[in-house]
C-alpha cells in the first residue's frame, strides 16, 4: 500500500495506510540485532544535548528519538510515509489542515502519544519564538493548531500547501508531559534534553566521545528496528572518520572523502557510495547596477560559458558532485522538471568560449582589457577553494581575472546578505522536495533587499523579475503537477535568458555504506529517502530499513 | 681587573681578552666575525641562504611556473622522473608548489621579525631611556602583552580580522610579537643606560637623540640581531601554525597552506604523502636555521656558552650577569627597576 | 729548575711544598701557560705573601694548588705536597676528605662565594656535614663559635648573605674556614672589595686569629703595601712565574728583580718626601706568547741584551731569591741548602 | 674658576611611592682654581662621583649653584653655551672599560668631541688633531691606536684614550673620576705623572677623585675629603696629611699601608659600614663611627672653619681645640 | 611581602586588561554572531527571530555597552559564563569547558611539567659535564628540536607510528567502544591515545628547557660560590644540584610560567592535528564558529592559567630564593 501525495489528496482525501514507514518498501521483516556505527565528522565532541528545537545538534535527536508526522521523501518526488499521523486533510482552499494522530504509539517512558501532544508542540513554537526554526507562526502563517480527540488541526493565513513539507516533515513530535515542567518548561529554548524521551526508533545514552542509541523495545512498528544499537563516536576531524569507513569499523559514512575510489571503495568490495544531489552550488554574481560588469548580461553569459563544469566537478569536488546546469533543477533528482532541450539550445550544455569571448566583448572586456573581480568564499571551504581554482583558469583566457577573498563564515554571510561582493560563490541553505524551494529563495523578489540590507531569504544576486515572481506565485497554488512542471520549465527559461545566478555544480548528501554486515541501504536503484545520517528525518526511514545480515 | 692585551702587539688576540660584560661590548666587525667562526651560525646559515636562493629564483629549480593552478597535471600522481614528487589530488606538482612556497615563509619571517624588532627596540629602549612614570606605563604593557597568551590571541585576532591576507597575518604576528623582545630590549638598554660611554657623549654634549641612535643601539646590535632572529621564528611558526589550522588565505602558495590543504584533502591516506612532507620539512628547515643562528649569537654575546671556552676573571663575572640570562629578563615582570 | 726553595725558620715543619707546578688554559689559539713553574715550601703558621699584576697567574697558582681549577684549566704538570701527599694525584674522594678539614679557601668576593640561596648557618652546616657526623647541638655551637671569633654576632647565622655588608661577609668567609681549624688556609684578595678602613682592620684580625690559631697563610693579593705588616714571606710574581720570594722586610728594603723594585717605585707613599715615581713602561705580556728569554726583558729597565735569550732561574740574592740573570752566580747555578 | 655654593643633589629611593631620601651630596662649598689639581677623598659611597656629575651636568642639583669663571651653571641656557661649558670641563671617567664605546673604534670619541666642540676644523685636521693629543698622553703609534676598537686595548691604554678625549677640547678643568682605580700599580703612576705633566704643559685644572689617599698625594696640590655627602675637611695637601683635624680624616690615613714606614699603632676595628645617608637627623654623619664623639655631634650638623692657613674642618671637637689653643 | 604584593597586583591589573581586551575584541570586529546563527539555521529564520535565540541565549547585543562590559565582567568572575553560541549552540559554556579540561589538563598539563623536569635535568648535567661528548652534541639536537614546529613532528609520528605500524593511535582520546570507568583497559586506552600528542609536545618543549637550564648552569658555574662548594670538599652530586642546579633553576621557575602561554600554543595545535578533545580544540572550534561567550571564556581561562602559573611560580621564587624577599 501506498501513500498519497499531496496534489493527490488536494481534494481532501485522507491517507489511511494501514502498516507505515519504510516496511512498504521493505519486504521481509528481519531480526533483530547487530551493532552499527556511524562516521560523520562532527568536528565537536557530542554535547549530548537533544533538544530538537536547537538547530546546532537537532540531527542527533530528529529521526532517531523524535518523529515527524508525515516523511516527504525529496528523491522520489516527494512521496509521503504517514509517521506519527496516519492521515491528514486538506480543506479547500488549503489553509487548514487535520493530522490524524496514529493510536497506539508510545514515548519512551511508557506514556501513551496522543494528539495533545503535537498540538503542544507546535503552540511551544507559538509561546517561544525561539522555538520555531521554521517561521511557522510568522512566515508561514500559521494562526493555530489544536487538538480535539486523535485530531491536530492547523490553520494558516492562506494557502500553505508549499509549508507542507516544513511543518508536517521537518518538526519533530515532543511530549508534553516531559516539556510541560521543570527547567524544560521554565526553559524550553535553552533546555538541553539530556535524557530525551521520544516516540521514535531509538534511545540514547552519551558521552560527549560517543553516543550510543539503542532500539527503542517499545517503539510502535512492530520488530523495527532490526538493528539494536548505533554507535555514533565524535569524529573531531574527517580524516579519522574516513579512515574507520575505509577500514569497515564504520559503515555508515556521511561525509566527503578526496579520492574515495581509491581510499575507500577499493579497500573492500563492501564498499560502496552513493550521494544524491539536492542543490546547486554556483557563482552568485551581483546583479545591482552599483556593480558595472556583473550586472551586464553579457559578462553573465560569458561566465556561463566559459566555466568547464564537468572539470571543476572533477577537481574540485573529486567527481562526487555532478555538474549542475544553467536551468538550476538538479539532476537526477529532479530529472522530471529538467528542459534538456532548452538548455542545449542555449549552448549551456557544454563550454563554449567562442561564444564567451563574444559576450564579454559586448560587454566591453577583452584579453587587452580585462575584467578583475574578486570571488568571495568561506574559508575552510577546500572544495570550493578547488572549484574557484579552476573557474579561475576557466576565465583567464577571456580577461576576467577572478581573485578569491575566502573570508570567515561570518564575514562571508555579512557581505553575501547585504550584496556586498562582486561574484560570490555558494549555494543556497536547504534543499525542498521540488526545485520549486531552492529556485524560489533564488530568484523571488520578495527574498531580496536593497544592497546594504539583509537578504538572508536566499535572493543574494538581488534577482527582480516580475514574470519570475508570478511563475513561482503560480507554483504555490497549482493544482496539478504537470502545471508545477510547466511552471518550473518556464522559469528555468528565465534562467537561461537571465542568468541571474551560474550554477556550477550540485551539491550532494554525503553517503559511504558498508555492506558486508548490513543490508537495507538507500540506493540509486531504490532511493526511498537521503542517505546522510545527519539528514532528518530522511535518517530515520534509513535506520528503519537497516538490518544486521549475520542475524538472519 | 682584566688581563691587559700586550700594549705593543699590533694585532691583539682575540681570545683572552675583550671584556665579555654584558656580553655584547663587541665591535661591529666583531659581531660579523664571530658570525663566521661559528659552526652552528654557518649551518643556520647555509640552510637559510639555500631557502633564500629558492625563493628568489624559483624558476632554477622547477619548469612548472603556477604551480597553485589546479587540473594542470593528472591529480595523485606518483613520485616519478616528470613530477618529482608526485601530483596533489588537485592536479598540482607537489615539488613545485613546494619551491614556490618558500617565498610567503621567508616573507613573513623577515618583515614580521623585522618589523616586531623595530617595535621591540622602539618600545624597549624608550622605556629605559625615559625611566620613571612612562617607564612604568610601557612596561607593564608589555608585561601584560607578554603574559597573554599569544597564539590564542593571534588566531582569535585573525579570525576577528575576517580576511586573512597576507598583510593582516603578518600585522597579527607584529602585534603579537614584540612584547618578548621590547621586555629584553629595556632590560639591556636599562643596564646600558648609566654606562660610562653613554655618558661621556652626554658630558662629550651630544644630544640626545643621536646618543640613542648612533650611541646606544650599536652596542645592542648582537641582541637585535638576536632578537629578530628570534622573533622571525616566532613569525615562520605561528604563521604556518595559523595557515596549517586554515586561518591563511587558502590561495596563498605557501608552506602552511599546503600543509593545510594536504591535511584537509587526507594527503597521507591517500597516497599524496610528500604533499605533506615537504612543506613540513621546509618549515622545520627554516625554523631550524633561524634557531641556530639565533643560538650562535647566544654564544656571540655570551661567550661562557661556547662550545669550548669558559668564561674569565671572576670580578668580570660579576659584571657580565644582569644582561646574559634572557630567563631572567622577565623574571622580574613588572618589578624590574 | 732549581732545588726546592730555602724555608726561612728552618726549623718549623714543612706543611706544603710545590714543586715545579704549571697550569694551563686550553683556548682556541693553543694552550696558555698561566702558571709555568712554581717553587714553593711552606713551613707551619707561616704567613706567605703573593703579590703581583694583575693577570699574572696568582689566582691560577691558587687554585692550582687548592685542587680548584675550572676547566679549561688543567694542571700541566708539578706536584702539590701537602702534609706529604700529593694533592695532584689524589683521587676526588681522599681530596674531599682533606678539604677544609686540613685545608680552607677564602675567595675574593664573598658576595660571589657564599651561595645567595643558603643562610649563612646552612653553608657552615653543609661545609660540617661533608666531613664529620656531629650533632645538630654541636654543629650549632662551632657555627657560633667561629662566628664570634671574627666578631660576628651569632643571630647572623641566620641571615643570608644579602643582609650582610661588604666586610661581615668577608669576615663570614674567614669563619667558615676556621670552622675545623685547619692547618693551612688559602686568601686570594679576600679584602680588595673593601674600603681601605676596613680593608685594615680586616687584615689585622686575620693576623690576630693566625696567631692565635697557628695556622698557614697563603695570601694572594695584587697589592703589595697591603701585605708589607703582616707576611712572614713574600712572593713576587710575574707572568706565571715566580720572580723573587724572600722575607718581606727583605724584599721591600732591597728588593732584588727590577720588576719588584718597579712595583714598590710605583706606589706613592702618604709620608715622607714626594718624588717622581716612574712606574713599570709597557703592558704585562700575553701569557699565549711569553716574551723569550727572560719573560719580564721588553719592560726591563736595565736589560741586557742576552736576557731576551738566556732563561733566568731563581738565584739566591742575599737572603731572598730573584729570577734575574744580573744575579746569575758566574759559574754555575746556585745550590741551594737549607 | 670653579666654585659651588651649596651644592645638593638627593636621590629618591625605594622607587614609587616611597619618600626616602638619599643625601648624595648636601651643602658642599667648593672651589677649584687654575693649574689646580684637587683631589677629593673619601669612602665609596660618600658622594665623590655625584659631586663630579653635578659638575659635569650629568645630574641637575637639587639646590645649590656651580659658578663657573664667576657665571652660574643654571644662566646657560642654548645648546651654545652648554657645548662651551662641556668644551671647557670635560670629564674622565672611573671605569676604562665601561668609558668606551665597544662598538665604535676608539678615535669615535675623540672625533665626534672635536666636531662638536672645535668646528673650525676640517675632517683631515680633525684627524691629525685626534693624532696629537693620543700621542701627548703617551700612546704610539697614534693613527694605529685610533684605528682599533676598545677591547683591542689594554685598560690603561684605554684609561688613556679616556685623557686623550678629554684633553682634545683644550679644556680648562679635567674632572676626573678614579680614573686609576681600575689600573694595576705599575700603570696607574704613569697616568697620574700624565696628569701632572699636564697641569705643567697646559695649564689644566683637575678635579682628582679616589680614595687612595696616597697617590691624592702623589699628585694634588690640595685634598678635600668627603664623608656621607659632607666635605669634612678640606686643605693644602702637605697640611692635611701632616696634621689632620677631623677624626674620619685621622682613620683614614692611619689605615693606609705604607711598606716603606713601620707598622703604626693598630687600628681599633672599626665597623666600617657604608655611609648612607637617608633622611639624616642633624649631628654630625661620622658621629657613630667617631671615637671622640661628644653630645654636641647628635644634635648639630658641624660647618666647614678654618682651622689652619687655608685648611678646613667640619668637626665641633677639632673646632673646639683648635679655638681653644687660639685663646 | 611588598615584592608579593606588588606581583599580586600586577596579576589583578593584568588580569584586567586582558579581560577587557577579550571584551573589546569583538565589539570592533565586523558581523555579529546573528548571521553565524543564520547560516547555521540554513537561511529559515527571520532576524528578529534570530536576535530572540540569541538574547534567550544570553546575548545583548542592544544592551549598552558599558552595562555589557559590567555584566561581563561579573559573569566571568563568577563562572557564569553563557551559553555557547556556535556549533553546539545553546549548551553552557562551564558544561563544554568541563568536558574539555581535563584533557587538556592530563595530556597538556602532564607533559609540560615533564618536559620542564626532565629538561631541566638534562640541561643541568649537560653543563656539569661540559665540553664532554654529551654536552657538545646536545645544545644542537636541542636548538633543532625546539625550532620544529608542532604539527610537524605531530605529522612525522603520524606518518611513523601509526601508518605503518598501526600500534599507536593518531586521533581521539580513547577507544569509544570502552566504555569509561575506572578500568585498566580505559585507562590504558587513555594512555595510548595520548602516547603521540604527549611525545609531540614532548619534542618541542623539552629543547627550551634544556637550552635555558644549560646556559643558566654555566653561569651559575662560574660562580665563585660553586668553587667554594668544591673547595668545602661536598660531594660532585651536593654541588652540583644543591649549589648549582638550585640557583641556576630560579630564574627558570618564572620563565616556566611564561611559557604556559606557548604551551597552549602547543596544545591547540597538538589537539587539532590529533583530534584531541580538549580545549585548544575547543578554542579552535569556538573561532571556526564565531562563538563569542566560548572564545572568551577560553581566552579568560588561558590568561588565568598563565597568570595563575606565574603567581604560583612567584610564590615558589620567593621560598625559594631569600633575595626576592629582600627585593622592594
Ligand atoms: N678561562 C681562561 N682561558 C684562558 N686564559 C685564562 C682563563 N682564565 C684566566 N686566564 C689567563 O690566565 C692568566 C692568569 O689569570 P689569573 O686569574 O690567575 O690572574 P691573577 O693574577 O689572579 O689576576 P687578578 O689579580 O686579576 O686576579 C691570565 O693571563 C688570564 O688571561
Ligand atoms: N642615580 C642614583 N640613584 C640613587 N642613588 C644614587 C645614585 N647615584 C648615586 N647614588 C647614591 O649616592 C651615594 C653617593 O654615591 P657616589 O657614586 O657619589 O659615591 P662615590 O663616593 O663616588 O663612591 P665610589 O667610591 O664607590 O665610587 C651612594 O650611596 C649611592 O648609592
Ligand atoms: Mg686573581
Ligand atoms: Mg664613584
Amino acid at each position: 500500500s501506498s501513500t498519497k501525495h499531496t496534489s493527490d489528496s488536494s481534494s481532501g482525501g485522507s491517507t489511511a495506510a494501514s502498516s507505515a514507514g519504510g516496511a512498504s518498501t521493505g519486504n521481509a521483516s528481519y531480526k533483530q540485532g547487530g551493532s552499527l556505527t556511524i562516521a560523520n565528522e562532527q568536528g565537536q565532541t557530542w554535547p549530548c544535548s537533544f533538544n530538537p528545537y536547537n538547530s546546532s545538534f537537532n540531527q542527533e535527536s530528529l529521526g532517531f528519538i523524535y518523529e515527524p508526522l508525515i516523511y516527504v521523501n525529496i528523491l522520489q518526488d516527494a512521496k509521503e510515509t504517514p509517521m506519527l499521523a496516519s492521515g491528514y486533510q486538506w480543506n479547500a482552499d488549503k489553509t487548514q489542515i487535520t493530522f490524524t494522530i496514529r493510536d497506539g504509539v508510545k514515548w519512551s517512558d511508557g506514556q501513551p502519544l496522543t494528539a495533545d501532544d503535537v498540538a503542544y508542540t507546535y503552540n511551544l513554537m507559538k509561546q517561544t519564538p525561539a522555538l520555531d526554526d521554521y517561521s511557522l507562526w510568522s512566515a508561514a502563517g500559521l494562526t493555530s493548531v489544536t487538538a480535539s480527540g486523535s485530531q491536530v488541526t492547523m490553520t494558516f493565513k492562506q494557502n500553505a500547501q508549499v509549508y507542507f513539507y516544513t511543518f508536517a516533515t521537518l518538526v519533530g513530535i515532543i511530549p508534553k508531559h516531559v516539556w510541560s515542567t521543570g527547567d524544560a518548561a521554565a526553559h524550553p529554548d535553552t533546555w538541553t534534553d539530556p535524557n530525551p524521551v521520544g516516540s521514535g526508533p531509538y534511545t540514547v545514552k552519551c558521552t560527549p566521545n560517543n553516543m550510543e542509541y539503542k532500539a527503542n523495545a517499545d517503539y510502535w512498528q512492530p520488530g523495527k528496528p532490526y538493528v539494536s544499537t548505533l554507535e555514533y563516536p565524535a569524529y573531531l576531524d574527517n580524516g579519522p572518520a574516513n579512515q574507520d569507513l575505509a577500514s569497515g569499523k564504520a559503515q555508515w559514512g556521511s561525509q566527503f572523502i578526496t579520492g574515495i575510489k581509491s581510499f575507500y571503495l577499493n579497500k573492500s568490495q563492501d564498499n560502496h557510495t552513493w550521494s544524491p544531489p539536492v542543490l546547486n552550488v554556483s557563482v552568485i554574481p551581483n546583479l545591482d547596477p552599483s556593480h558595472k560588469a556583473t550586472s551586464q548580461l553579457g559578462v553573465r553569459q560569458a561566465i556561463a560559458y566559459a566555466i568547464d563544469k564537468a572539470k571543476v566537478s572533477a577537481i574540485g569536488e573529486d567527481g562526487q558532485e555532478p555538474p549542475a546546469n544553467q536551468t538550476g533543477v538538479i539532476t537526477p533528482t529532479f530529472d522530471k522538471y529538467n528542459d534538456a532541450a532548452a538548455i542545449a539550445a542555449a549552448g549551456y550544455d557544454k563550454p563554449d568560449l567562442t561564444k564567451a569571448a563574444a559576450d564579454l566583448a559586448t560587454a566591453g572586456y577583452s584579453p587587452s582589457n580585462p575584467l578583475n573581480l574578486t570571488m568571495i568564499s568561506i574559508q575552510g571551504y577546500t572544495d570550493w577553494d578547488a572549484s574557484i581554482a579552476v573557474i579561475k583558469q576557466d576565465l583567464k583566457p577571456l580577461g576576467i581575472n577572478i581573485t578569491e577573498s575566502s573570508l570567515t563564515n561570518q564575514t562571508y554571510f555579512d557581505k553575501l546578505y547585504k550584496g556586498d561582493f562582486d561574484l560570490a560563490y555558494g549555494s543556497e541553505p536547504s534543499a525542498g522536495p521540488s526545485p520549486y524551494t531552492e529556485l524560489r529563495a533564488w530568484l523571488h523578489s520578495a527574498n531580496t533587499a536593497p544592497l546594504g540590507q539583509s537578504a538572508a531569504a536566499g535572493n543574494f544576486e538581488r534577482y527582480k523579475n516580475p514574470a519570475v515572481d508570478s511563475l513561482l506565485d503560480q507554483y504555490a497554488t497549482a493544482g496539478t503537477e504537470d502545471q508545477q512542471v510547466s511552471l518550473i520549465k518556464q522559469v528555468g527559461a528565465h534562467m537561461l535568458q537571465d542568468l541571474p545566478i551560474i550554477p556550477v555544480t550540485e551539491s550532494a548528501d554525503w553517503f559511504q555504506y558498508n555492506t558486508k554486515n548490513f543490508g537495507g541501504w538507500p540506493t540509486a536503484d531504490n532511493p526511498y529517502a537521503q542517505p546522510a545520517a545527519f539528514n532528518y528525518p530522511d535518517n530515520e526511514q534509513v535506520l528503519l530499513h537497516l538490518y544486521y545480515k549475520p542475524a538472519q | 681587573m682584566t688581563t691587559l692585551t700586550s700594549a705593543d702587539s699590533a694585532t691583539a688576540p682575540e681570545a683572552p681578552v675583550g671584556p665579555p660584560a654584558s656580553g655584547r661590548r663587541r665591535g661591529r666587525s666583531g659581531v660579523w666575525r664571530a658570525f663566521l667562526s661559528n659552526r652552528k651560525a654557518n649551518v643556520g646559515f647555509g640552510m637559510f641562504f639555500v631557502l633564500l636562493v629558492m625563493a628568489v629564483f624559483p624558476s632554477l629549480f622547477t619548469s612548472v611556473s603556477d604551480p597553485t593552478a589546479p587540473g594542470k597535471f593528472m591529480p595523485r600522481l606518483t613520485p616519478s622522473g616528470g613530477h618529482l614528487f608526485g601530483t596533489t589530488s588537485l592536479g598540482q606538482d607537489i615539488w613545485a608548489l613546494f619551491v614556490y612556497g618558500a617565498r610567503e615563509p621567508l616573507i613573513i619571517a623577515v618583515v614580521a621579525g623585522g618589523l616586531a624588532t623595530i617595535v621591540s627596540v622602539l618600545v624597549g629602549v624608550s622605556a629605559a631611556y625615559l625611566g620613571g612614570i612612562p617607564d612604568d606605563i610601557i612596561s607593564f604593557v608589555t608585561n601584560v602583552v607578554l603574559v597573554i597568551p599569544t597564539f590564542p590571541l593571534v588566531i582569535v585576532l585573525s579570525a576577528y580580522a575576517g580576511k586573512p591576507t597576507l598583510t593582516i597575518m603578518i600585522a597579527v604576528l607584529v602585534v603579537t610579537g614584540w612584547s618578548y623582545g621590547a621586555n629584553q630590549m629595556r632590560a639591556q638598554a636599562l643596564s646600558l643606560r648609566n654606562r660610562d660611554f653613554l655618558e661621556s657623549a652626554r658630558v662629550r654634549g651630544e644630544r640626545r637623540s643621536y646618543i640613542i641612535v648612533f650611541e646606544m643601539l650599536p652596542t645592542m646590535i648582537s641582541l637585535i640581531i638576536a632578537n629578530f632572529l628570534g622573533a622571525a621564528l616566532y613569525s615562520v611558526l605561528a604563521a604556518a601554525g595559523l595557515q596549517f589550522l586554515g586561518l591563511g588565505d587558502p590561495n596563498s602558495d605557501s608552506w602552511g597552506t599546503m600543509l593545510y590543504w594536504a591535511d584537509s584533502q587526507s594527503a597521507l591516506e591517500s597516497g599524496t604523502a610528500w604533499w605533506a612532507i615537504l612543506p613540513a620539512i621546509g618549515i622545520a628547515v627554516l625554523g631550524v636555521a633561524f634557531a641556530l643562528m639565533n643560538y650562535a649569537f647566544d654564544e656571540i654575546s655570551n661567550p661562557a656558552l661556547r662550545p669550548v671556552r669558559r668564561q674569565r676573571g671572576k670580578k668580570l663575572a660579576s659584571r657580565l650577569r644582569p644582561a646574559s640570562a634572557p630567563a631572567s629578563a622577565i623574571a622580574g615582570g613588572g618589578g624590574r627597576k | 729548575m732549581s732545588e726546592p726553595m730555602t724555608v726561612l725558620n728552618s726549623d718549623r715543619e714543612i706543611l706544603l711544598e710545590v714543586r715545579d707546578l704549571r697550569v694551563e688554559y686550553a683556548t682556541q689559539n693553543g694552550p696558555v701557560e698561566a702558571v709555568a713553574g712554581v717553587d714553593l715550601t711552606l713551613a707551619k703558621g707561616e704567613f706567605l705573601g703573593v703579590v703581583g699584576e694583575s693577570g699574572c697567574g696568582k689566582s691560577t697558582m691558587l687554585f692550582g694548588i687548592a685542587q680548584l681549577l675550572n676547566p679549561p684549566a688543567t694542571v700541566s704538570g708539578g706536584e702539590v705536597l701537602f702534609k706529604g701527599e700529593n694533592l695532584v694525584a689524589m683521587t676526588a674522594k681522599s681530596l674531599n676528605a682533606l678539604r677544609w678539614r686540613d685545608f680552607s679557601v677564602v675567595m675574593q668576593s664573598a658576595m660571589n662565594a657564599l651561595n645567595p640561596v643558603h643562610s649563612i648557618g646552612r653553608q657552615f652546616k653543609d661545609a660540617i656535614k661533608a666531613h664529620a657526623r656531629w650533632p645538630e647541638s654541636q654543629i650549632k655551637a662551632r657555627s657560633a663559635e667561629v662566628l664570634e671569633l671574627v666578631g660576628i654576632d651569632p643571630v647572623h647565622l641566620k641571615s643570608f648573605p644579602h643582609q650582610l655588608s661588604g666586610g661581615m661577609r668577608q669576615r663570614a668567609m674567614i669563619a667558615m674556614a676556621l670552622l675545623f681549624t685547619p692547618d693551612l688556609i688559602v686568601m686570594d684578595e679576600p679584602t680588595s672589595a673593601l674600603d681601605v678602613v676596613a680593608q685594615r682592620s680586616l687584615m689585622a684580625q686575620i693576623k690576630e686569629l693566625q696567631k692565635q690559631l697557628g695556622f698557614a697563610v697563603i695570601f694572594v693579593t695584587h697589592d703589595m703595601s697591603l701585605v708589607s705588616h703582616f707576611s712572614d714571606r713574600l712572593m713576587v710574581m710575574y707572568a706565571g712565574q715566580v720572580v723573587e720570594l724572600g722575607g718581606t722586610r727583605a724584599v721591600f728594603d732591597a728588593p732584588a728583580h727590577p720588576y719588584s723594585r718597579g712595583l714598590l717605585d710605583a706606589f706613592p707613599s702618604i709620608r715622607g718626601e714626594v718624588k717622581r715615581l716612574t712606574g713599570i713602561p709597557g703592558a704585562p705580556p700575553n701569557l699565549g706568547r711569553p716574551p723569550s728569554g727572560c719573560r719580564f726583558h721588553p719592560r726591563c729597565p736595565v736589560a741586557m741584551e742576552r736576557c731576551s735569550v738566556d732563561v733566568p732561574e731563581l738565584y739566591l740574592v742575599d737572603s731572598v731569591q730573584a729570577r734575574c740573570l744580573l744575579h746569575e752566580p758566574a759559574a754555575v747555578s746556585v745550590e741551594v741548602e737549607s | 674658576m670653579l666654585k659651588t655654593v651649596n651644592l645638593t643633589r638627593h636621590f629618591r629611593i625605594g622607587g614609587g611611592f616611597s619618600s626616602n631620601n638619599l643625601h648624595a651630596v648636601d651643602e658642599v662649598n667648593l672651589t677649584i682654581n687654575r693649574r689646580e689639581i684637587v683631589a677629593l677623598v673619601g669612602e665609596s659611597g660618600s658622594g665623590k662621583s655625584t659631586i663630579a656629575r653635578l659638575l659635569a651636568q650629568v645630574y641637575k642639583p637639587t639646590s645649590g649653584q656651580i659658578l663657573f669663571e664667576g657665571k652660574p651653571l643654571s644662566s646657560m641656557h642654548g645648546r651654545k653655551a652648554q657645548l662651551a661649558y662641556r668644551s671647557d670641563v670635560p670629564m674622565v671617567f672611573q671605569d676604562p672599560f665601561a668609558s668606551l664605546n665597544p662598538a665604535y673604534r676608539v678615535s669615535h670619541g675623540i672625533v665626534r668631541g672635536l666636531k662638536l666642540h672645535r668646528t673650525d676644523l676640517s675632517a683631515s685636521q680633525r684627524l691629525e688633531e685626534a693624532e696629537r693629543v693620543v700621542e701627548a698622553v703617551g700612546l704610539n703609534p697614534a693613527a694605529e691606536i685610533l684605528q682599533r676598537y676598545p677591547y683591542e686595548l689594554s685598560g690603561g691604554q684605554r684609561q688613556r684614550i679616556g685623557f686623550a678625549q678629554a684633553l682634545a677640547y683644550r679644556p680648562k678643568l679635567i674632572l676626573a673620576d678614579e680614573p686609576v682605580s681600575m689600573l694595576d700599580v705599575s700603570i696607574r703612576i704613569g697616568l697620574l705623572n700624565v696628569m701632572a705633566d699636564l697641569r705643567e704643559a697646559e695649564g689644566v685644572s683637575f678635579l682628582y677623585i679616589t680614595h687612595d689617599i696616597a697617590s691624592a698625594r702623589y699628585v694634588s696640590d690640595r685634598v678635600m675629603v668627603m664623608y656621607g655627602g659632607h666635605i669634612v675637611e678640606a686643605g693644602p695637601t702637605e697640611s692635611l696629611l701632616q696634621e689632620p683635624k677631623h677624626p674620619y680624616t685621622q682613620l683614614l690615613l692611619s689605615a693606609v699601608p705604607d711598606p716603606r714606614a713601620p707598622l703604626t699603632v693598630d687600628v681599633e676595628t672599626a665597623k666600617a659600614e657604608p655611609p648612607k645617608v637617608v633622611n639624616p637627623k642633624p649631628g654630625c654623619r661620622f658621629r657613630d663611627r667617631c671615637p671622640m664623639a661628644e653630645a654636641i655631634c647628635h644634635e648639630k650638623t658641624p660647618v666647614l672653619q678654618e682651622l689652619a692657613p687655608k685648611h678646613e674642618a667640619a668637626c665641633h671637637v677639632a673646632q673646639r681645640a683648635a679655638a681653644g689653643v687660639g685663646v | 611581602m611588598r615584592y608579593l604584593l606588588r606581583r599580586v597586583g600586577f596579576f589583578l591589573l593584568t588580569l584586567w586588561a586582558a579581560l577587557t581586551l577579550n571584551f573589546f575584541l569583538p565589539h570592533f570586529m565586523p558581523g555579529s554572531p546573528i548571521n553565524t546563527l543564520r547560516a547555521q539555521t540554513k537561511g529559515r529564520v527571520s532576524d528578529a527571530q534570530l536576535e530572540q535565540i540569541l538574547t534567550s541565549f544570553g546575548y545583548k547585543p542592544h544592551e549598552n555597552i558599558f552595562e555589557q562590559y559590567i555584566h561581563y565582567f561579573g559573569n566571568m568572575l563568577t563562572g557564569n559564563w553563557g551559553v555557547s553560541l556556535g556549533s553546539s549552540l545553546g549548551t553552557p559554556v562551564s558544561k563544554l569547558i568541563g568536558q574539555a579540561l581535563p584533557w587538556t589538563l592530563g595530556l597538556v598539563g602532564f607533559t609540560t611539567v615533564l618536559a620542564f623536569l626532565l629538561g631541566s635535568l638534562i640541561g643541568t648535567i649537560a653543563a656539569w659535564r661540559r665540553g664532554g661528548i654529551v654536552d657538545s652534541v646536545l645544545p644542537s639536537v636541542f636548538v633543532i628540536t625546539s625550532a620544529l614546529p608542532y604539527f610537524v613532528v605531530g605529522l612525522f609520528l603520524i606518518l611513523f607510528m601509526t601508518i605503518d605500524n598501526t600500534w599507536l593511535p593518531s586521533s581521539g582520546n580513547y577507544d569509544t567502544s570502552i566504555v569509561p570507568g575506572f578500568s585498566p583497559g580505559f585507562v590504558g586506552s587513555i594512555v595510548k591515545y595520548a602516547a603521540l600528542p604527549a611525545l609531540t609536545l614532548l619534542i618541542t618543549s623539552i629543547g627550551g628547557w634544556v637550552l635555558t637550564m644549560r646556559n643558566n648552569m654555566i653561569t651559575t658555574l662560574a660562580e665563585d660560590y660553586i668553587r667554594m662548594g668544591r673547595a668545602k670538599g661536598l660531594s660532585d652530586r651536593k654541588v652540583m644540584l644543591n649549589y648549582a642546579a638550585r640557583n641556576a633553576f630560579l630564574p627558570n621557575l618564572s620563565g616556566f610560567a611564561m611559557s604556559i602561554g606557548f604551551v597552549l600554543t602547543g596544545a591547540i595545535l597538538v589537539e587539532k592535528i590529533f583530534n584531541y578533545p580538549g580545549l585548544g580544540y575547543q578554542l579552535y572550534n569556538a573561532v571556526n564558529s564565531i562563538d563569542y561567550p566560548m572564545m572568551q571564556t577560553l581566552f579568560m581561562l588561558f590568561t588565568v592559567a598563565v597568570l595563575g602559573a606565574l603567581l604560583i611560580c612567584d610564590l615558589v621564587t620567593v621560598w625559594l630564593d631569600p633575595r626576592t624577599r629582600a627585593k622592594g
